[in-house]
């Protein structure tokens, strides 16, 4: 390749560079395709997994977040964005979060708080025009909440009375069960001595019903703790 | 970094010949915010000071005043472009220190993640290099390309540029099909595009014009420099951490490792191209493969406790060898955390390549070697 | 009747305010259109939209950006060499508008008819490269004086394969023997004179593009290089020199070296137009509007190559005028002339 | 890990010791004195292995030491060692000093800049020992451990 050969392929890939942009050109030109997005036209679709400022979530059941203002969020955040207080409340064992302020100014949306976080209340909210005309950007998370919180604790109170007149039914019960079951033993005893063959079946039916009774209201107890339920009656149908 | 001008940039000689040019931290092509002060001849690079440290964020003092968990997200900070490489290259030399298990899903979520994440960065190196040689519409062409892997990314990790999408152990959430699927389509459009950037980039014979021969860096030099990457491998050597330390599942997948021996601006611009193949190569590998089962092991501990002892972990960032030095005292606070960075080694080498070249190459041979400020500055 | 639109106004006192205020008036809308086609035409080019806020299809965006850099305070910064660093904007605005007036946009529209417009077009372009050197030189920034030395050593590179090439075309026009029938009386075609090149592609219909195709690339690419545009657009490498030699200015002083830019892309497209694609030459609409109908193909040429390649680096351009370019050209010159007196 | 590599470094480490590789990601380690720094940065580049990473380890308070760290790796099989080189001094010291190996190994020019502005550790013949991340009028050592502690700076809010 000489010199005119040279300068005749280099003058051919300036072609072909231009072959490119122009049949891009045409796509727009012609196609009418752009990739643009007009951002305040129309709005980005955001992911599902979209991370933006943290919120507490509102659970259906209760209408209400379920911070027990434990501060694992407050401990982990590496920003030390997270300041929270609270604890016990009036009325009811539980403990609230009083005060959730978060500085979203600072926060680097790690996600740790969440991962932290032992009774899953927190969530990436999907705010994404995160603008302001100032730096203070401190948000209180639980003033959305605040108003429904009398009534989250009258509920949670009649809950746990509710749940502590299951377990004390359920400790009578359990009492109940045992005596019967002594005295059944003791007859069994009794009966084995008299006849050896009709023991299995006896005890086994005698036994069942108080366990049955036991069981579903020791299960209940601490799911409730976590998610309690607004409508009862699903929950009470077994313990009445 | 005050003094305008150092006592050794004035005109040497007293000929009047040399001056001096203050290129940045404020210059259109200064990748972030590096500065460098060109002792100039006429056009000529009689010497090549560069200037760093105006994106110190102090990480490894960070790292010191933190627990483990904590500097988790730090890790994707350190250099924003790869900052998945990184996050996920910090959980696995903790992993390793604990002997925490990953998962094999886990595993090979990562391997993808990662390799998305590398050709996004060598995306956007193709258009800030073909920025800088003054060629803007490739620029927009890769962003385009990034803007795909962005959104691929943001659909799983939930933000598109500093994820911290790792955990101890595993990832923070699952794939899907879609995402699966979406991947598969990009791979099948990269791939597309790269014969495109071919014809439009490599084959231009302006471009082949400024590549060829400029900033030639030695095998012999990037040795001594400790110059990692696409910058050592376009200059003969066959140095891959994913080769030569197989870590998190790497061992498992067939790619080869480009090796180009020229050492100059197109050969490292060659390197990257055909590395974002292999990147593609692989991902195609971990979709094929990729298992049922979770994404975090059942129980882990709340605090990571470093025990007492010394642990280096690398891994290979799209810039190349990215080194951890942990220093444990057996609490969860790392005693000491050394970051050794590829791009603040690659750079090290620059005012040696710099010197006697023309203006104009400063700014090529300096966006080839991909530097990322923050990284190098930490 | 007058023949042309000069010597209508030779009859005027008014004739020089008028003319002049036509010919800014034109240039001012064609700069403010070129603008927005160029921003056009990159967008379209990378898979954008372009402006489209102000104005239907953002038409009037540059008009707002003109208005911005109109409001604007005038910097001068405080180390300058001000008689210089003032005027160069002014003469960087005032040939353009000059060599405007010598176009023959169409038979009877000239406003300044001249035995030998193609020198004084050139000259005009000359000038250029002076308001450019003060310009760098009188910013006192080394950036600007860096560009202003490479911007003087290329146009003055490249002016001469322009010439050249302009010149092979002139010596068909002077040597063939072109007769034009001009007004009732046959003249003998001077390929000096711009209307007479129009004229003699026009009456043979033939384009001197077919019969001139290497100096017609050569045109083009020195033109590229004269108008500073990419892949050559070295005096203001954004991403060496920040803004080349109007990084100091502000305003509307930048935006007269921007009024210059564009207007000297009008100007060789205009000459690239009369030289090798007729002129006001084209059936069916008026001579003047496929005259700028050609010059725009021409510009939207120039603006695809300047979004399409990288930029090359200085001694790559000197290299590539005094070794490629000025060779070309003079064999092409030579073998015109061989072929000329041959015939 | 050649033999003969270890024959070399033999005089010029006072210890030196497998590591698990696995769970340190190192394979030996080696004790040197500063004295010999030098010797054991060239063994290991003439045994075709690159400098890898300098750092530095404040245990003035714990060892009146102050520690620096060389990692060597070898680029065609991962065989990474690191070395380490006290200098004595405790909290009071004025100064620590050591010898650069700039020379040996270019890489190092920059590393050793950093440990010096992190650290004080002046490194004796480095070629130009100045500020590279700080500012240049910057006198504190910011990574030493006793350099803005989480408690000082809440006493200091307070």
């Amino acid at each position: 390749m000489g010199y005119f050969g040279k300068v005749l392929s280099g003058f051919g890939s300036l072609l072909t560079g231009m072959r490119i942009t122009f049949s891009q050109f045409a796509k727009t030109f012609f196609g009418r395709k752009n990739v643009t997005l007009q951002y305040p036209k129309e709005q980005p679709k955001l992911a599902p997994a979209f991370r933006s400022a943290i919120k507490l979530i509102r659970f259906e059941e209760t209408g209400t977040h379920d911070c027990v203002a434990c501060k694992a969020c407050e401990r982990i955040c590496p920003s030390y964005c997270i300041k929270l207080s609270g604890g016990k409340v009036e009325g009811i064992k539980k403990k609230r979060v009083a005060e959730f302020e978060m500085d979203f100014s600072l926060c680097s949306l790690c996600g740790l708080c969440i991962d932290a976080c032992p009774t899953d209340t927190l969530e990436y909210s999907k705010v994404y025009e995160e603008a302001g005309y100032n730096r203070d950007w401190r948000v209180d998370l639980v003033a959305e909440f605040r108003e429904y919180e009398a009534e989250f604790v009258e509920k949670q109170r009649v809950i746990e009375e509710k749940a502590a007149t299951a377990k004390k039914a359920k400790a009578e019960a359990a009492k109940k069960a045992k005596e019967a079951k002594k005295a059944k033993e003791a007859e069994k005893a009794k009966e084995a001595e008299a006849e050896a063959a009709d023991t299995a079946e006896k005890p086994d039916t005698a036994e069942k019903p108080p366990a049955l009774e036991a069981k579903p209201a020791k299960a209940d107890a601490p799911a409730k703790a976590e998610v309690p339920t607004a409508e009862v009656p699903t929950a009470e149908a077994p313990k009445s | 970094m005050t003094n305008a001008v150092p006592p050794e940039a004035t005109p040497g000689g007293g000929d009047g010949e040399v001056y001096s040019l203050n290129m940045g931290p404020q210059h259109p092509s200064m990748h972030g915010v590096l500065r460098l002060l060109l002792d100039l001849k006429g056009e000529e690079v009689v010497k090549a000071k560069p200037v760093v440290g105006y994106s110190h964020r102090a990480h490894e003092k960070m790292a010191e005043n933190r627990n483990t968990l904590q500097f988790l997200p730090n890790t994707s900070r350190i250099d924003y472009l790869s900052g998945m490489i990184y996050n996920l290259g910090y959980c696995q030399a903790i992993e390793k220190i604990l002997g925490i298990e990953v998962s094999e899903r886990a595993v090979y979520i990562r391997v993808i993640a990662n390799e998305l994440n590398r050709i996004s960065s060598h995306l956007l190196w193709f258009g800030t290099f073909l920025l800088d040689l003054g060629g803007i519409t490739p620029f927009l062409y890769s962003f385009d390309d990034r803007e795909e892997i962005l959104d691929i990314l943001d659909q799983v990790t939930g933000s598109r540029l500093t994820y911290c999408y790792g955990r101890f152990g595993g990832v923070t959430m699952d794939v899907d099909e879609d995402f699966l699927a979406r991947t598969t389509a990009f791979l099948a459009r990269i791939r597309e595009r790269l014969g495109m950037y071919d014809d439009l980039v490599a084959k231009n014979v302006i471009l082949r014009e400024r590549c060829i021969n400029v900033g030639v860096i030695s095998t012999e030099m990037a040795k001594s420099y400790g110059v990692t990457g696409p910058s050592l491998r376009a200059s003969g050597v066959v140095y891959d951490v994913r080769r030569a330390e197989p870590y998190g599942g790497y061992e498992k997948f067939d790619f080869d490792v480009p090796v180009l021996h020229e050492g100059d601006t197109m050969a490292r611009f060659h390197i990257r191209i055909s590395e974002i193949e292999e990147s593609c190569k692989i991902i195609e590998q971990a979709i094929k493969g990729i298992p049922e089962g979770a994404i975090l092991p059942k129980k882990m501990p709340k605090r990571f406790k470093i025990p007492e002892g010394e642990y280096y972990f690398a891994v290979e960032s799209a810039r190349g060898h990215f080194g951890m030095y942990i220093v444990g005292d057996g609490t969860d606070v790392p005693a000491k955390l050394k970051l050794r960075t590829p791009s603040f080694s690659n750079l090290s080498a620059m005012p040696e390549a710099l010197a006697g070249t023309m203006l104009a190459d400063t700014i090529a041979i300096v966006g080839s070697i991909d530097v990322v400020m923050p990284e190098i500055d930490r | 009747m007058p023949e042309t639109l000069s010597q209508l106004l030779d009859d005027s006192v008014l004739a020089m305010p008028i003319a002049a205020g036509l010919i800014m008036g034109a240039l001012t809308i064609n700069v403010l259109m070129l603008v927005w086609a160029e921003r056009k035409v990159s967008a379209w080019i990378q898979r954008r939209m372009g402006p489209t806020e102000v104005g239907p299809f953002g038409l009037l965006q540059t008009l707002a950006d003109m208005l911005k850099l109109i409001s604007k305070q005038l910097i001068t910064p405080s180390n300058v060499d001000k008689p210089l660093f003032h005027l160069a904007p002014l003469l960087a605005f005032a040939p353009v508008i000059a060599a405007v007036a010598l176009m023959p946009f169409s038979k009877s529209l000239i406003l300044v008819q001249n035995d030998f417009g193609l020198l004084f077009v050139f000259a005009f372009g000359g000038i250029a490269v002076i308001a450019i050197f003060m310009a760098g030189w009188g910013s006192n920034n080394k950036y600007a004086l860096l560009g202003a030395i490479r911007s003087v050593a290329q146009s003055i590179s490249y002016e001469i394969p322009l010439i050249l090439s302009a010149l092979s075309v002139v010596l068909v026009v002077n040597a063939m023997g072109f007769t034009l029938a001009s007004g009732g009386s046959i003249v003998v075609a001077n390929g000096l004179d711009l209307s007479h090149i129009v004229m003699a592609q026009d009456q043979h219909g033939l384009w001197f593009v077919l019969v001139q195709p290497i100096a017609a690339i050569i045109y083009f690419i020195s033109a590229l290089a004269e108008t500073n545009r990419a892949p050559f657009d070295i005096p203001e490498a954004e991403s060496e020199l920040v803004a080349g030699f109007h990084t100091e200015y502000s305003g509307m002083r930048f935006s007269m070296f921007f009024f210059a830019e564009y207007t000297n892309m009008l100007i060789v497209s205009m000459l690239a137009v009369v030289l090798f694609f007729g002129g006001w030459d084209g059936p069916v609409l008026p001579g003047p509007l496929w005259f700028f109908l050609k010059s725009y193909m021409v510009i939207f040429v120039m603006m695809w190559v300047r979004w399409t390649f990288p930029r090359l680096r200085f001694d790559q351009l000197m290299t590539f005028c005094w070794k490629v370019m000025i060779p070309l050209s003079i064999l092409n010159l030579l073998a015109t002339a061989f072929v000329v007196a041959v015939l | 890990m050649s033999k003969a590599l270890l024959e070399v470094l033999e005089p010029f480490t006072s210890s030196s010791e497998e590591s698990d590789y696995g769970a340190t990601g190192i394979h030996r380690r080696h004790t040197t004195t500063l004295d010999n720094l030098a010797r054991v940065c060239e063994a290991f580049l003439g045994a075709g292995y690159i400098f890898e990473m300098l750092s530095c380890i404040d245990l003035r308070e714990k060892e009146e030491i102050m520690r620096l760290c060389y990692t060597f790796n070898s680029l065609e099989t991962a065989d990474r060692h690191l070395v380490h080189a006290d200098i004595a001094g405790g909290l009071e010291a004025e100064s620590f000093e050591a010898p650069s190996i700039s020379s040996l190994a270019r890489g190092a020019d920059w590393q050793e800049r950093e440990t010096f502005e992190m650290y004080g550790v002046t490194f004796v013949n480095h070629p130009e020992l100045e500020r590279l991340l700080l500012p240049e009028d910057a006198d504190f050592f910011p990574l030493r451990k006793d350099f803005g502690r989480i408690e000082d700076a809440e006493a200091q809010d307070d």
